[in-house]
């Protein structure tokens, strides 16, 4: 078993047309997805990788049966694609694109709260279940089919510490990279109850960084609710006040809400071992299984 | 992106939101010519991304044509906190009897915009945020609706503002919000708003910070941008188009993606080091991007050895270690050691392509990071 | 029993200060309405008939621990005031203003469905249940209380056959006016409903007019939904297409939808017997009870 | 309120809609002044609020100076299904290959705005909608966060509209949709939008209906808003500030209420009579208003008997029956028979109040509606 996709989910990819878009479907097929259609406005009609391309998500949807997306389109039309795969319904959108405006994704997390549609991102590198399908950009080779579930706000993060997890035969059942920025759809506590409910993931290993408290809630629902044990890793120990480190949502505040130290503090609050290192991390997950 | 005081000022003025009558200023001449201007007393304020300009010296309130020479001499061309105070604002001084602040910002937890009040103006809001949370009236707005009227009325009542400008407030800040909302505002304050003796109320400072993803439809805010000159190196990420971030340490690092690089940096600490910078090339930098990237951290002079690492997804590494060839071979000596690890997708072909007479190669992110550390020190010592 | 409404129902009256808000808000006191505050922006500390005055309706249902308001704020204002007692939040807001521009109901209404708030108006005369308590403009003593619930587009309309109700000894449970616009809060089926789940309303007056599909809407819901007996009537038989009567949704459209001859078929279709006066509907009330 | 199609034109343009070129003339000179202006071949439009105006006379293409003047003579000052023309629209011919439909309106039943596009245009929508309802793709919107751009597209491509025109056309109904909704429009329709051969996209045609309650925030389409010239009834009841429609019996009728007003006018159908008017007086009516009231519908020559009939809410019956009374005061025979029924609030009162040598007084409505309906028969026998 996995969460959120597995062998069956059908995909849209959204973008199809442009450079990124047709490269990671290339990438997607190899990987064994489902790509059943493309949409992009205008290109209804044309073919990528075989792939048929409609002019509407709506019409991608029905014609190909599909029930996920993958975005890759620009920022500024990006939300605009979001609202479209909302509305076709899809029940899982994974945004890949990165510099969406935030006030674009606040509308967008407005009108997701009225919808059943799980959407993973945006500046994300999407969500993989090994051997099964991936949907995003992140390199099917490192993964390996297991029961470690892992979440994470970062991209080559995550492949640092799914190699290390890969390279013990720890295996994952599903891998979320939720993303980087200070809106995002999909959070921690989505995805963690999403592991808690599935019975073949054993152990989390959930990938924070600075910025933001979502860390510290995370926290708060593994002490509530949570039996699967969970390992930690917290990036930006060493990041001053006041700098955005990269993700426009890692930034310690002036006030010095949002630091490592607190969201660690959380973590091991409720028993939750974090690593110093990513080595560490998999340390952990070998003795919580 | 932030704007100065007097852009936001002129942002602000131009949706209504009254404010005192001022003049931009770069030399004591025109200053001090601004000054007669507007009349005494007035306020020279330094124009400089800094907060807490009054408490540097950055801002001085003079009654006459010599205070006025003798503020604008202190100030203008002074360090303020690092930065160079270029231009001063001359404005008229407000003689208020009550200082109130006004905010809108984004709260990233609600995932909702957030209108605050509070009478507590003047002063640093988030020392006030901190030590007393109920003294801020807080109204979340619907993103789908924008804010209502009845909100920002509900924020004035609530914050315990005076009946007698209570109206005149919440107009300003229903102005503010949605000038936050239409120019992409990350963050929008006017703090203080100071309340006049005859109730008339003045945005007496102004500060406007733009989301730099959103600039691409705020092409005239984006004009406002300007090079952050006071650092070489930042101007010059900026140009590369790299997050860059200088720190105070020895040990250079580069790498691809926000939490790796970040954890980089972590690791660096952890083994006794202390990072030089964060520099993140992104995902599928060629190979031309990493040669900048290296130019970059070598022309920082508190480096002493670089720490590269990489873990390919859309970034491949033979195209980065071609890069680092490149950017190596230039010189007929390295200028600091440079300590490659590279995983990932095509990293078995980059390792060979890697000349590895000019960089040292290790297998992990710890025993890179272990290497580059022992080398800075080595090279300090 | 009742619905809406009964003599614990505590009431906000937003814009108490006005002309018809004072006016009314002493009738509603005459009648024994628990008029507990008033909420006008810059009258906070004022009283009105006694009742003490808030700057907010948040402020005004706090302190006086109100659970319903009643709306007599100008047009240009009242959808904000709508807005405002959405957010309070009220278990009812009636609201009397006439004249709020469509489009600002179509927004008040997306935010209604998003509470549990009953919305009853905008332009209707208010809702009353005999003996307990009106909030609204109806005049308190043609009423008499009862178990005929009834649900009303029109006003006078509806005094004219409570009139002719009471004449016969037939009492009210709670009398209901939606108001004749194009957008309104609760309809016909909303008011049905409860009168179904009422135990005390023993049959229910419906009484319809001209323009939209509401009626026709709701005869398929008596149909298939309701045990308690429905008497109903229409006005506007004679209304000629393209011309509205008065109320702005009272408008037979140019492609013949709304007209009174297709309401009343629809609702004869499913056994609800429809007055062609005022007095018949009395008498069909007294064949069904 | 109905804007005339050159108004709606100019708001559509000033909105970046393309319109033809265009100039309206209100003489046969200037009719073909503007068509040698706009060139031949042009139409000449009449605009009076009328649909149909084609196939009723009121639109001709002219090809040359002669026929411009010929249609212009004929158009200028025709009856148009009972409206005078006064002015007309020269406006260049499209040579189009497709015509389409776009519009934007309420839908009551859902409460949410709806944007529709269809290839079908040039023809009466309605009917397309009625016998063809797949030929009109529909797109509901979400007031709170408005017309989404993929919304746009999406109705513009189930439509079926060609995909060299679909990107602009999906343009047009987002500019459409703007204006409807920032002009609290109650329709706006383009019919056709014409598609010419090279692929351009034009409004030949223009609604666009305000709502009457918004016009306090469009004050300059309130200013476009003119008399109804054709009926001095309505220009009067307008003025008076009733809701008022004019029917074609004899029968006058005077309530409060448009829904006891409607069933006035049903029972003296039911009663065997024929209604002359809608006439609401509203809610709280003083006597002067019933004065007016009175005034109004004994000017109308159809009338041949009038019932009044309160049932007093906010209105009180005292004060109907003074307005009554003085009303018929200033005559020195009572122009036609008025039968009153009172009911409600202080109706007593008013019963007592009403002078019965001037009235006839009814105790229900089923009785005042029988007894009017019998003296209209008996005047007009």
């Amino acid at each position: 078993m996995s969460v959120l996709v597995d062998e069956d989910t059908r995909v849209v990819v959204q973008g199809i047309t442009g450079g990124e878009g047709k490269f990671h479907t290339e990438q997607m097929l190899d990987y064994g997805t489902n790509v059943v259609a493309g949409a992009v406005p205008g290109k209804g009609g044309q073919e990528v990788a075989g792939v048929p391309v409609y002019d509407t998500v709506d019409r991608a949807a029905r014609a190909a049966d599909a029930d996920a997306s993958v975005v890759f389109v620009p920022p500024a039309f990006a939300a605009d694609a979001l609202f479209e795969a909302l509305d076709a319904p899809l029940d899982l959108v994974v945004a890949i694109t990165e510099g969406i405006p935030t006030q674009d994704m606040a509308r967008v997390k407005r009108a997701e709260a009225e919808t059943d549609t799980h959407l993973v991102g945006p500046n994300c590198p999407g969500v993989i279940t090994p051997g099964a399908a991936k949907l995003g950009i992140l390199p099917g080779n490192i993964f390996s089919s297991g029961n470690v579930g892992l979440v994470s706000r970062s991209g080559t993060l995550t492949y640092q510490i799914v190699d290390n997890l890969t390279n013990r035969g720890l295996g994952q059942s599903t891998a979320i990279g939720i993303g980087g920025d200070p809106i995002i759809g999909t959070d921690f506590i989505d995805a963690l109850e999403l592991f808690e409910a599935d019975r073949d993931t054993h152990a989390v290993v959930m990938c924070g960084e600075i910025g933001g408290q979502d860390e510290e809630e995370a926290a708060r629902f593994i002490g509530e609710y949570m039996d699967t044990p969970v390992a930690g890793f917290i990036a930006g120990r060493t990041a001053p006040p006041g700098k955005r480190m990269g993700h426009a949502g890692a930034i310690v505040s002036g006030s010095g809400t949002g630091t490592a130290e607190s969201k660690i503090d959380a973590l091991e609050g409720v028993g939750v071992p974090v690593g110093d290192t990513p080595e560490e991390v998999a340390d952990h997950v070998e003795d919580v299984l | 992106m932030r704007l100065h005081e007097y852009q936001a000022k002129e942002v602000f003025a131009d949706a209504g939101i009254p404010t005192p009558d001022a003049q931009l200023a770069s030399t004591v001449e025109e200053a001090v010519a601004a000054a007669e201007t507007v009349g005494y007393p007035c306020a020279i304020k330094a124009q400089v991304h800094v907060g807490g300009r009054g408490k540097a010296g950055g801002i001085e309130i003079v009654g006459d044509e010599s205070e006025a020479r003798e503020a604008a001499e202190s100030i203008i061309g002074m360090d303020l906190k690092g930065y160079l105070v270029e231009r001063v604002l001359v404005e008229s001084a407000v003689d208020f009897t009550n200082e109130l602040y006004v905010g809108v910002t984004m709260d990233r937890g609600a995932g909702r915009p957030v209108a605050m009040v509070s009478t507590r103006g003047g002063v640093n809001i988030e020392e006030v945020a901190a030590s007393e949370p109920d003294a801020i009236a807080r109204e979340h707005v619907d993103p789908a609706f924008g804010m209502f009227p009845y909100q920002a009325r509900k924020a004035v009542y609530d914050a315990g503002v005076d009946r007698a400008v209570a109206g005149d407030v919440a107009s300003i800040l229903r102005t503010l919000y949605d000038l936050w909302d239409e120019r992409d505002g990350s963050d929008a304050e006017i703090n203080p708003l100071m309340v006049t003796a005859d109730d008339e109320v003045v945005a007496a400072d102004a500060v406007l910070n733009i989301d730099g993803d959103a600039l691409f439809r705020q092409p005239d805010l984006a004009e406002m941008e300007e090079e952050a000159a006071e650092d070489d190196l930042e101007a010059k990420a900026n140009e590369y188009g790299f997050d860059y971030v200088r720190l105070s340490g020895n040990v250079g690092i580069i790498g691809n993606g926000a939490g790796l690089v970040m954890t980089t940096l972590d690791l660096v600490d952890y083994y006794g080091g202390e990072p030089a910078n964060f520099l993140d090339i992104g995902g599928g930098a060629k190979a031309e991007r990493v040669t900048n990237a290296l130019d970059m951290v070598f022309s920082d002079e508190n480096v002493d050895a670089v720490v590269f690492n990489i873990f390919g997804g859309i970034t491949r590494g033979d195209e980065v270690a071609t890069g680092i060839n490149d950017a190596l071979e230039q010189f007929e000596e390295i200028p600091k050691p440079v300590i490659v690890r590279l995983a990932g997708t095509k990293s078995d072909a980059g390792m060979e392509i890697l000349n590895t007479d000019l960089v040292q190669v290790e297998a992990t992110l710890e025993a890179a990071v272990q290497a580059a550390v022992a080398a800075a020190q080595e090279v300090s010592a």
